[in-house]
């Protein structure tokens, strides 16, 4: 349920961004112009979407979907980005240098979920670094143990 | 000192001077070699009890264990590197310094040989401590003053070599 | 009649020995050894009794109960303890360097021990009455630095190095503070002498005439001994426990009586200068003199315990600036105030 | 400023020194348990239908119901629970349309022995085994 | 037992030893800090030697014992300014051993 | 009496405790400050009572003194002298100087380190009074360097403004100069006579025979008051210390340190008494700086330099009077010269304030309307310095002239008097222009309040009756204070009247160039009629300070050429020469620089050791070594 | 005022010595549990600071595929154990909102109260364990004197202390017992007086004040960039509180304040919470007020099965925004649930924070982010 304002404000700042879409509660982007509209979403004064409180992604079989849940502390407003990328080839550019609180959450969605966030270190946060696959993705199996 | 007792300590403390002086000089680890200097220090103070210098026993630990030492310690701690370890102990003037250590021995013993002392047969007096401060403070104060000053000018003057200039620091106009 | 309990045993194991025919000398060792195992006996029993009452307090501080089941009100709990702590292994780990770590625990004891040879326990009752008493103790005092050091170094653990760094700084830096504060007391007494000292305080004790030098040395004191609120050598949040990371057992044991045992003895010391000694207040001699010192040794444990249980720990650096730029100044005032009253006192005709 | 905050904590260390403590001895004194208490559970054979309810509401998978097809009606011949497993969460409870299984208030289940863990609520066996046999049932795990 | 009894020349002779090993540490040892600790040694023998003759031939004078108590002070006031060069030195060249120290200038 | 050591300690506790303790609290600080000083001059009140009682104590001072350093040879005892001279400057510095602190607290209000000052002034004070009490000539040396430092700091007071740091250093270095000589003078006393207690020397030096020795003793020590006292040709650095705070220089001027060395020629008459020629020195000195200081401040501009000036000249007439002899004279002249000036320098720092630190008297005009206290106080001073009876300046300064007439320095007199009138002259020259005339509609003055004009009428009452008690007819001050025997004085009416008249005149002239037709006067000054070149060098101080500096530019600089000169050319060659040699030389023992320190060290024990061997088997024990039989 | 970046000027000039790597955890009284800084160190001076975590990871996200709605409630209570209520609650309001779930008021009011209690157990845990990482022992043991009282009233309203798996989608499992509204109400009373207690012996003491004041501070710029939320960023001055910036429940009808911090210290962050807890009473004294009669169950359905898509809500937990993510694809189990865990990205600032700073601030930041190892890892 996007709050009017942003609704209409959307299209304008997404102007230049022919993948940008629009959708009943949230808004979808190609990964090339992801950071271009979180940048303009930040700095758009009408907007100011400063805060980036989540960042995570789906495994959809076919696709990821990489999610951001903007926040707006001046206008309470919040927004939903999406990002779908191809399953096999999982590349993202990175959103750190927009949010810096993305830090650690794109090494979580990189350590469970393989999205390659490109532009900055990525090293595996939860698992041990010898640790292989990616168990949030739908093919991962649990050889061993209780589940 | 005729007494069985003192004799007999002065030959323990001596050994233990010795036998702590050597370590000090064969030791391969700094911090062993600042121990042993620390026991020496302390089997020297133990050798001023000895000669009824209390007062100079005591300012022996606390100046020379207690602090002398610690400083060592602070020195050796801030300078210490992994590959000291390996490198050799000693220079390669070993022979030479051997030679002038042994001319050195033989020189002092030979001179102690002949030597006759005048020794005094009276005794130390009790109240050490009074007797030297009185004399500190009117027959030599003034190298006492000069080395209040000394210490003063060491302490500044080490602050100053031990801290790094600021690369980028104003000088103040 | 109390008073002289002890020391009429003394003179009386003395002339026993004499009727069985001992040399002097014979007798005089005897007689020392038998004051050894006394100022032993008092050590341990108190380091029982204090380790008991350190848990105790910090349970009633807490509003807990503490240890109460071994033994009468747990009394015992220093002994079930230290059991504990035999029956278990000394861990060496392997890049100690062997001989340091286990000397250092050894060693800790040195220092303490001989200082308790110039503890005035009562009247009459100061193992060596030595005319350089105070100067003794802090000269003495100096050597357990290193022993910090050594422990901390030799347990090639870097917590250990930073805890006994911080030892090794802190104890310098305190020392200053004590020193000059004490030097007030000497001042008004004129004399090094224990018992002088006490004997200066017939008619008011230093701690009113010294108050500044009083707290002074209370605070430095509980930095000599490594406790909170400046208990940065152990600093069991920030570096685990400092210099005592790598012991186990009775070697851990040992440090830890240590600690009960400097405690006991810079009390007893600021009870000697302070606080009379074995003088009884208000002239109130129906109970023996060495009571009274008992009394007020564990008035000012009890100050140590307190403070300990209440407090945060301070941070090293602010340790050491309060060192340096409070308590040092602070003690070097005390040390010219002192002087300049004492000048106006004996020019009054005091 | 300075000394003030000190000195009032002193002051409240001092106090707590003689309030009463709030220790409770533990063996001697217990303190009083609620009547929702997650404890040990207890199951009521009788009551129980051996629906499997309990089974499947389980998100650990702890529940081990044992049940023989009787005449067409579930008898329930064996509860096993691994109890190291068990969250104590109370959707078995919940789930559980006659009320047997219950929580009870006893909470010292630690055991010395790992095979002691479990907790058996209802052995094979302790039903009258001629219920079971006599009817010829055959077992059937839950979740086949 | 006269012959046992100790005499200055026993003092002198600890002296000396104890200055011969002091030295030739000084003379030997490649680690800056640890010819200073030689120094110390070297002094300390200097300190014996004063403080026998102050006992033995001028006990009520105490000039001996005041001479040991400058040396102290000395003695300490060089450790630390020594050391705080030494730590300069090891600062701009990350080493301690004199024989590195072979440079005029920085 | 026995307590007299407490005036100086309490300023110097007070400095203390400001400094270290109150800074924080600004008016705690002055109340302390304030109220050591006012102690202070309770306690030199009894003494000087105590003083009084026994007359004659001029001759036999009274020492008290605790032993300060024994060594072998060199024994020092620190203690307090007191004497009618000593008791006297004890109860006029202390009074001054309390006036002037309560002054402070209004003209300092608001400054920045205001408890600062305040913390100076208490350390200057209490370094002016141990050097007036002083027993002992290093002691007294003590408080004269301690004196100096205040000075320098009070005048760079200021230490923003770059003007003040360079009065400061100024100062600093001038006294300097003259201290040099004065630490000679001193170390020859002691070398000479091998004690410095005032006392002692003053019983061994009239006994001394070694003339010659002595007169250079005495001309050394001679230095030191010409430079602290701003006596030609030190006088230099006096108008620039106006850079600090107008109670500062009241303080410099009047009670401390400027009269410091006329007190310590006074102090010290005994051994110039033995010496006519430097007695003649000194009055000369003194005589030509009061003439020489007079004829500059006449055409000076601003306020308090004109004032600076004007104590120049008066120091140099109490150093006249002291030079023909008469202690008695110079130290009257000192004692109402330190009230009627300080009164002058607050008035015009009252003025300052009113006017918001504009100085140029020329500026100023009428100002008597809008402050009158400053302005009838200020009159009161100004009669009291051009000699004009009954106020105090005329006995002072009609003792001084008489003394001067006669010991017979004719030359002496006649440059006294004539001083006299162009006192008189530029004193009115400012107040005319200050005070009188038509106001200047650009300032809006206003009086200044009660906290720094009850002092201001206070000294302007002692101003007009301190004189009183030198009078031919009732001679207190004679009878206690007076070098050798007394003799009553007489009264010489021809002188006094005189005296009167050229005052007056003086005032007149003033009157008549600065009040009546101060437009004409001002054109005048601008067709250069007044003596054209002479004016400008009057202006420019005889152009010392440019000479000074051209001194130190060409002749030093010059000599630096030729050394530079003969450097390159002579020496050069000879270095270039040897340093072949050297090069040579070293290519060849270089071999030997290991730059090894413990190298070095070897070398060198070999080398001690090569000599202990030789000693042990040539030398004069050699028969110690193995007993001497192997 | 000195800052880090003062001090990291400072580390520039000063002695130099070798740096060195020490090892902070992941045994090690302080961490809060299994957890490991990497610091390097000049002398005690810290260069650099890196968090490692994952020691606790149990892959709950995961182990929520394989669960059906009902049955991941339990799971969250083990997330940040120390305020289970609130991750309940969290959870079953994503699914409430997700499915359009009527909840009874009663329900909200109990809702409330518990999560309130719990933000207070919470809270008390976290100013203990600062007092002892200061070096306090003392104020840990009142903190938790005082929640242990908050625990008995837990325990009588679900059965368990802490992991409560309480709430229920459309409600909670079970009414208030009635003893306890007496308790509660005694308790609320009570508390104040404790937390001035804590403020007598930890906030009011100066060298606690020395040792947390102006030390690891957070600028309010850096702290939203950072995400930072909870505590963490009202210490420095941003008032999101999303019980005030965003009501859920039932918070719209308490008067209640955001406590904020000034200079984003740790004394800030520290006294932060001790303010917080004084709200909370307030709330929970105004709900217990309001609280209405009814039914402690709304309607919902027995099978859980909420509509394709997916949702994204967030409640104000205890150490922040706590965020549940959750993608249907309209089976009884999530097909994908995320986690927005505090303590997590409030732990992604410590290297920044600590930089500069000496060893014993490591834990004293530490300690002021607050962090809770079961939650981080998940």
């Amino acid at each position: 349920m996007l709050d009017e304002k942003v609704a209409g404000r959307l299209p304008v700042l997404g102007e230049s961004m022919p993948s940008l879409e629009v959708k009943e509660n949230a808004v979808t982007v190609g990964r090339d112009e992801l950071p271009a509209l979180l940048r303009a979403l930040k700095e758009d004064p009408e907007l100011a979407f400063n805060y980036l409180t989540n960042l995570t992604a789906t495994d959809l079989g076919d696709r990821i979907t990489v999610v951001y849940h903007l926040v707006s502390f001046i206008y309470g407003y919040q927004l939903t980005v999406g990002c779908d990328i191809p399953r096999d080839d999982p590349r993202i550019p990175s959103v750190m240098e927009i949010y810096r609180g993305a830090d650690w959450q794109e090494r979580e969605t990189y350590d469970l979920l393989g999205v390659i966030f490109e532009g900055r270190d990525l090293a595996r946060i939860l698992l041990h670094d010898g640790f292989e696959g990616y168990p949030l993705r739908k093919d991962f199996t649990w050889a061993g143990g209780r589940d | 000192m005729t007494s069985i007792y003192q004799v007999g300590a002065f030959w323990l403390i001596s050994l233990a001077i010795i036998f702590a002086a050597i370590m000090v000089v064969a030791s391969r680890q700094l911090v062993h070699m600042v121990l042993w200097l620390a026991v020496c220090f302390i089997a020297v103070a133990s050798m001023y009890f000895l000669l009824d210098a209390d007062y100079l026993a005591l300012v022996q630990i606390m100046v020379y264990a207690g602090a002398v030492s610690i400083m060592m310690i602070f020195g050796v701690m801030l300078t210490q590197r992994p590959d000291l370890k390996e490198c050799l102990l000693f220079n390669n003037q070993l022979k030479l310094a051997t030679l002038v250590v042994i001319v050195v021995l033989a020189l002092t013993g030979g001179l102690t040989y002949g030597a006759r002392w005048f020794v005094s047969g009276a005794t130390v007096p009790a109240d050490t401590i009074a007797h030297i401060g009185t004399l500190l403070l009117s027959k030599y104060v003034i190298p006492f003053e000069v080395a209040a000053v000394l210490l003063l000018v060491a302490l500044i003057g080490a602050i100053v070599l031990a801290k790094e200039v600021k690369p980028g620091a104003r000088s103040r106009d | 009649m109390g008073d002289r309990i002890f020391i009429e045993f003394g003179n009386y194991l003395s002339g026993l020995l004499a009727l069985a025919g001992a040399p002097l000398l014979l007798n005089q060792v005897i007689l020392m050894i038998v004051k050894i195992v006394g100022a032993l006996l008092f050590i341990l029993l108190n380091l029982m009794f204090i380790i008991w009452l350190e848990r105790r307090l910090a349970g009633w501080f807490q509003a807990r109960v503490g240890p109460n089941r071994v033994g009468p009100k747990g009394l015992l709990q220093a002994l079930a303890d230290v059991g504990k702590l035999i029956s278990k292994e000394i861990i060496i780990p392997g890049a100690v360097d062997k001989v340091i770590f286990l000397l250092a625990p050894v060693l800790i004891f040195v220092p303490s021990l001989v200082l308790f040879a110039v503890v005035p326990f009562g009247r009459g009752m100061i193992p060596v009455d030595l005319n350089l008493g105070i100067f003794f103790f802090f000269a003495i005092g100096s050597l357990s630095i290193v022993v910090f050091f050594m422990g901390g170094w030799a347990s090639a653990n870097k917590y250990s190095l930073i805890g006994s760094m911080r030892a090794v700084a802190q104890m310098v830096s305190y020392e200053i503070p004590m020193v000059l504060s004490v030097l007030g007391v000497v001042m008004i007494t004129g004399s090094l002498k224990m018992s002088s000292v006490i004997a200066s305080q017939t008619q008011v004790w230093n701690i009113f005439t010294q108050p500044v030098a009083f707290l002074i040395y209370f605070a430095a004191s509980v930095a000599e001994v490594n406790r909170t609120p400046f208990d940065v050598v152990e600093g069991e949040s920030e570096i685990v426990a400092g210099p005592m990371t790598e012991y186990g057992g009775m070697a851990f044991a040992m440090w830890y009586m240590a600690e009960y045992t400097n405690v006991i003895l810079v009390s007893a010391f600021a009870v000697t200068l302070f606080l009379g000694g074995w003088l009884a207040p208000f002239g109130w001699t129906f109970l023996p003199s060495w009571v009274w010192f008992v009394l007020k040794l564990y008035l000012l444990i009890f100050l140590h315990m307190w403070v300990r249980w209440t407090y945060p720990r301070i941070r090293v650096d602010q340790l050491m600036s309060f060192g340096w730029k409070v308590l040092v100044p602070l003690s070097l005032a005390n040390v010219f105030v002192t002087g300049f009253g004492m000048y106006v006192f004996r020019g009054i005709g005091w | 400023m300075f000394g003030k905050g000190l000195a009032t904590g002193l002051e409240i260390t001092l106090k707590e020194l003689f309030t009463p403590k709030v220790t409770i001895q533990y063996p001697e004194e217990r303190a009083p348990l609620p009547a929702r208490f997650h404890g040990r559970f207890t199951l009521d054979k009788e009551a129980c239908i051996a629906c499997g309810l309990c089974q499947n509401a389980c998100p650990n998978r702890v529940i081990n119901c044992v049940r023989t097809k009787v005449d067409k009606k579930n008898v329930l011949t064996g509860y096993h629970m691994d109890i190291q497993y068990c969250l104590f969460c109370g959707l078995c409870v919940e789930a559980c349309p006659k009320g047997a299984l219950r929580f009870s208030q006893d909470f010292e289940m630690a055991c010395y022995h790992r095979e002691n863990v479990p907790l058996v609520l209802l052995a094979e066996g302790d039903r009258p085994a001629c219920d079971v046999s006599a009817a010829g049932g055959k077992e059937v795990k839950a979740g086949d | 037992m006269p012959a046992l009894a100790i005499s200055p020349t026993n003092f002198v002779l600890l002296a000396s030893v104890l200055f011969a090993i002091g030295l030739f540490g000084a003379l030997t040892r490649k680690n800056a800090i640890a010819v200073l600790m030689c120094i110390e040694l070297m002094l300390n023998a200097v300190n014996i030697n004063l403080i026998a003759f102050s006992r033995f031939v001028t006990p009520q004078l105490f000039t001996g014992q005041i001479f040991a108590i400058f040396v102290i002070t000395v003695a300490a006031a060089e450790v630390g300014v020594g050391l705080a060069i030494i730590i300069n030195i090891y600062r701009h060249r990350l080493s301690v051993n004199l024989d590195d120290f072979d440079w005029l200038k920085w | 009496m026995y307590h007299a050591w407490l005036v100086p300690l309490l300023p110097a506790l007070s400095f203390a405790v400001i400094s270290l303790l109150t800074k924080q609290w600004k008016w705690l600080s002055a109340t302390i400050s304030i109220g050591a000083m006012v102690s202070g001059f309770i306690i030199a009140a009894f003494i000087a009572v105590g003083v009084l009682q026994h007359p004659g104590l001029i001759n036999h001072p009274l020492v008290y003194s605790l032993r300060w350093l024994s060594m072998p040879g060199f024994k020092v005892d620190a203690g307090i002298l007191l004497d009618p001279l000593s008791a006297m400057m004890l109860f006029m510095v202390t009074l001054v100087a309390s006036l002037i602190q309560i002054y402070s607290l209004g003209y300092m209000r608001g400054e920045k380190g205001f408890s600062v000052f305040f913390a100076y002034m208490s350390l200057f004070g209490a370094s002016m009074l141990l050097l007036v009490a002083a027993s002992n000539l290093l002691e007294l040396f003590v408080a004269w360097e301690g004196v100096g430092v205040c000075s320098y700091m009070l005048i760079g007071f200021y230490n923003h403004k770059i003007s003040a740091r360079e009065a400061a250093k100024k100062a600093f270095v001038t006294t300097r100069i003259g201290d040099t000589g004065l630490l000679l003078g001193l170390l020859s006393l002691q070398l000479i006579f091998g004690t410095l207690n005032i006392a002692d020397l003053a019983q061994k030096i009239p006994q001394f025979q070694n003339i010659p020795l002595l007169i250079t003793v005495a001309v050394l020590f001679f230095l030191g008051p010409v430079g602290k006292s701003g006596q030609f040709p030190l006088h230099v650095w006096l108008p620039d210390a106006m850079e600090g705070p107008t109670p500062v220089s009241a303080l410099i001027h009047a009670a401390t340190m400027v009269v410091a060395g006329v007190y310590l020629v006074g102090r010290m008459l005994f051994m110039f008494a033995s010496v006519p020629p430097v007695m003649e020195l000194v009055a000369w000195v003194g005589g030509f700086t009061a003439i020489f200081a007079a004829s500059i401040a006449i055409t000076q501009r601003e306020i308090k330099r004109i004032l600076a000036y004007s104590t120049i000249s008066q120091i140099g007439y109490m150093m006249l009077g002291l030079g023909v002899g008469s202690l008695s004279a110079g130290f009257f002249h000192l004692w109402t010269h330190a009230f009627f000036k300080a009164l002058m320098f607050l008035g015009a720092g009252s003025v300052l304030i009113g006017l918001h630190h504009k100085a140029d008297v020329w500026e100023m005009g009428g100002l008597i309307k809008k402050m009158p206290i400053t302005a009838v106080t200020f009159v009161v001073g100004g009669l009291a310095i051009s000699g004009i009876p009954p106020f105090a300046g005329f006995w002072s300064k009609g003792d001084i002239l008489d003394a001067t007439l006669a010991s017979g320095h004719t030359v002496l007199f006649v440059i006294g008097s004539f001083t006299a009138f162009l006192t008189a002259f530029y004193i009115w020259r400012m107040i005319f222009l200050c005070f009188f005339g038509k106001e200047n509609p650009e300032n809006h003055p206003q009086e200044s309040p009660l906290v720094m004009t009850i002092p201001l009428m206070i000294l302007a009452l002692f101003s007009t009756v301190a004189g009183l008690i030198g009078t031919p007819w009732w001679d207190v001050w004679g009878r206690y204070i007076h070098f050798g025997t007394y003799v009553p004085p007489v009264a010489n009416w021809p002188l006094m009247i005189g005296d009167t008249l050229l005052g007056a005149l003086g005032i007149y002239a003033a009157y008549l160039f600065y009040c009546k037709d101060r437009e004409k006067t001002k054109a005048l000054a601008a067709r250069q009629w007044f003596g054209g070149r002479l004016y400008d060098v009057l202006y420019h101080k005889y152009y010392l300070d440019e000479l000074y500096m051209w001194f130190n530019h060409s002749m030093v600089d010059g000599v630096a050429r030729l050394m530079y000169l003969f450097d390159i050319y002579v020496v050069d060659g000879i270095v270039n020469g040897v340093g072949a040699f050297t090069v040579a030389a070293g290519e060849g023992l270089r071999v030997f620089q290991t730059g090894r320190l413990q190298n070095y060290a070897l070398v060198f024990f070999l080398g001690v050791l090569a000599v202990g061997v030789l000693l042990a088997f040539t030398g004069p024990h050699a028969t110690l070594f193995l007993g001497g039989v192997r | 005022m000195i800052t880090g970046t003062d001090l990291r000027d400072r580390l520039e000039h000063d002695i130099k010595t070798d740096r060195y790597v020490l090892n902070m955890g992941p045994q090690h009284p302080a961490t809060h549990g299994v957890f490991r800084v990497v610091l390097t160190l000049d002398g005690e001076v810290i260069v650099n600071a890196e968090a490692v975590c994952g020691y606790l990871h149990r892959g709950i996200e995961k182990l929520a595929e394989a669960r059906t709605y009902t049955q991941v409630i339990p799971y969250t209570d083990r997330m940040d154990y120390l305020a289970a209520m609130l991750n309940n609650l969290g959870y079953v309001q994503t699914l409430e909102k997700m499915m359009g779930v009527e909840v009874p008021e009663r329900a909200e009011y109990i809702r409330v109260i518990c999560a309130e209690l719990t933000r207070i157990a919470s809270h008390l845990i976290s100013v203990g364990t600062y007092s002892i990482e200061i070096g306090g022992i003392t104020g840990f043991f009142y903190c938790l004197r005082d929640r242990e009282k908050i625990l008995d009233l837990i325990e009588m309203i679900s059965g368990s202390r802490m992991t409560v798996s309480y709430m229920r989608v459309g409600g909670v499992s079970e009414d208030l017992p009635a003893e306890f509204l007496p308790q509660v109400k005694k308790l609320m009373k009570e508390l104040p007086a404790a937390f001035d207690e804590y403020d007598g012996l930890i906030t009011g003491n100066e060298i606690f004040q020395a040792r947390t004041k102006f030390v690891g501070v957070l600028n309010p710029e850096t702290a939203i960039n950072y995400s930072a939320s909870g505590p963490m960023l009202r210490a420095s001055g941003v008032n999101w509180d999303l019980r005030k910036a965003r009501p859920y429940s039932v918070y719209d009808r308490f008067d209640f304040e955001v406590p904020l911090g000034r200079n984003g210290d740790c004394f800030d962050r520290f006294r932060m919470r001790i303010l917080e807890m004084r709200q909370s009473v307030r709330i929970i004294e105004q709900a217990l007020e309001g609280l209405p009669e009814g039914p402690f169950m709304g309607k919902a359905p027995k099978v859980i099965k909420p509509p394709v898509g997916e949702m994204y809500h967030e409640i104000e937990g205890a150490r922040g925004i706590l965020g549940y993510y959750l993608v249907s694809d309209g089976s009884p189990k999530p097909y994908r649930m995320h986690v927005r865990r505090p303590s997590f990205i409030n732990l992604g600032l410590l290297s920044e924070l600590c930089r500069g700073w000496k060893l014993a601030d490591v834990v004293a930041i530490l300690g002021s982010v607050d962090i809770v190892l079961g939650e981080v890892d998940c």
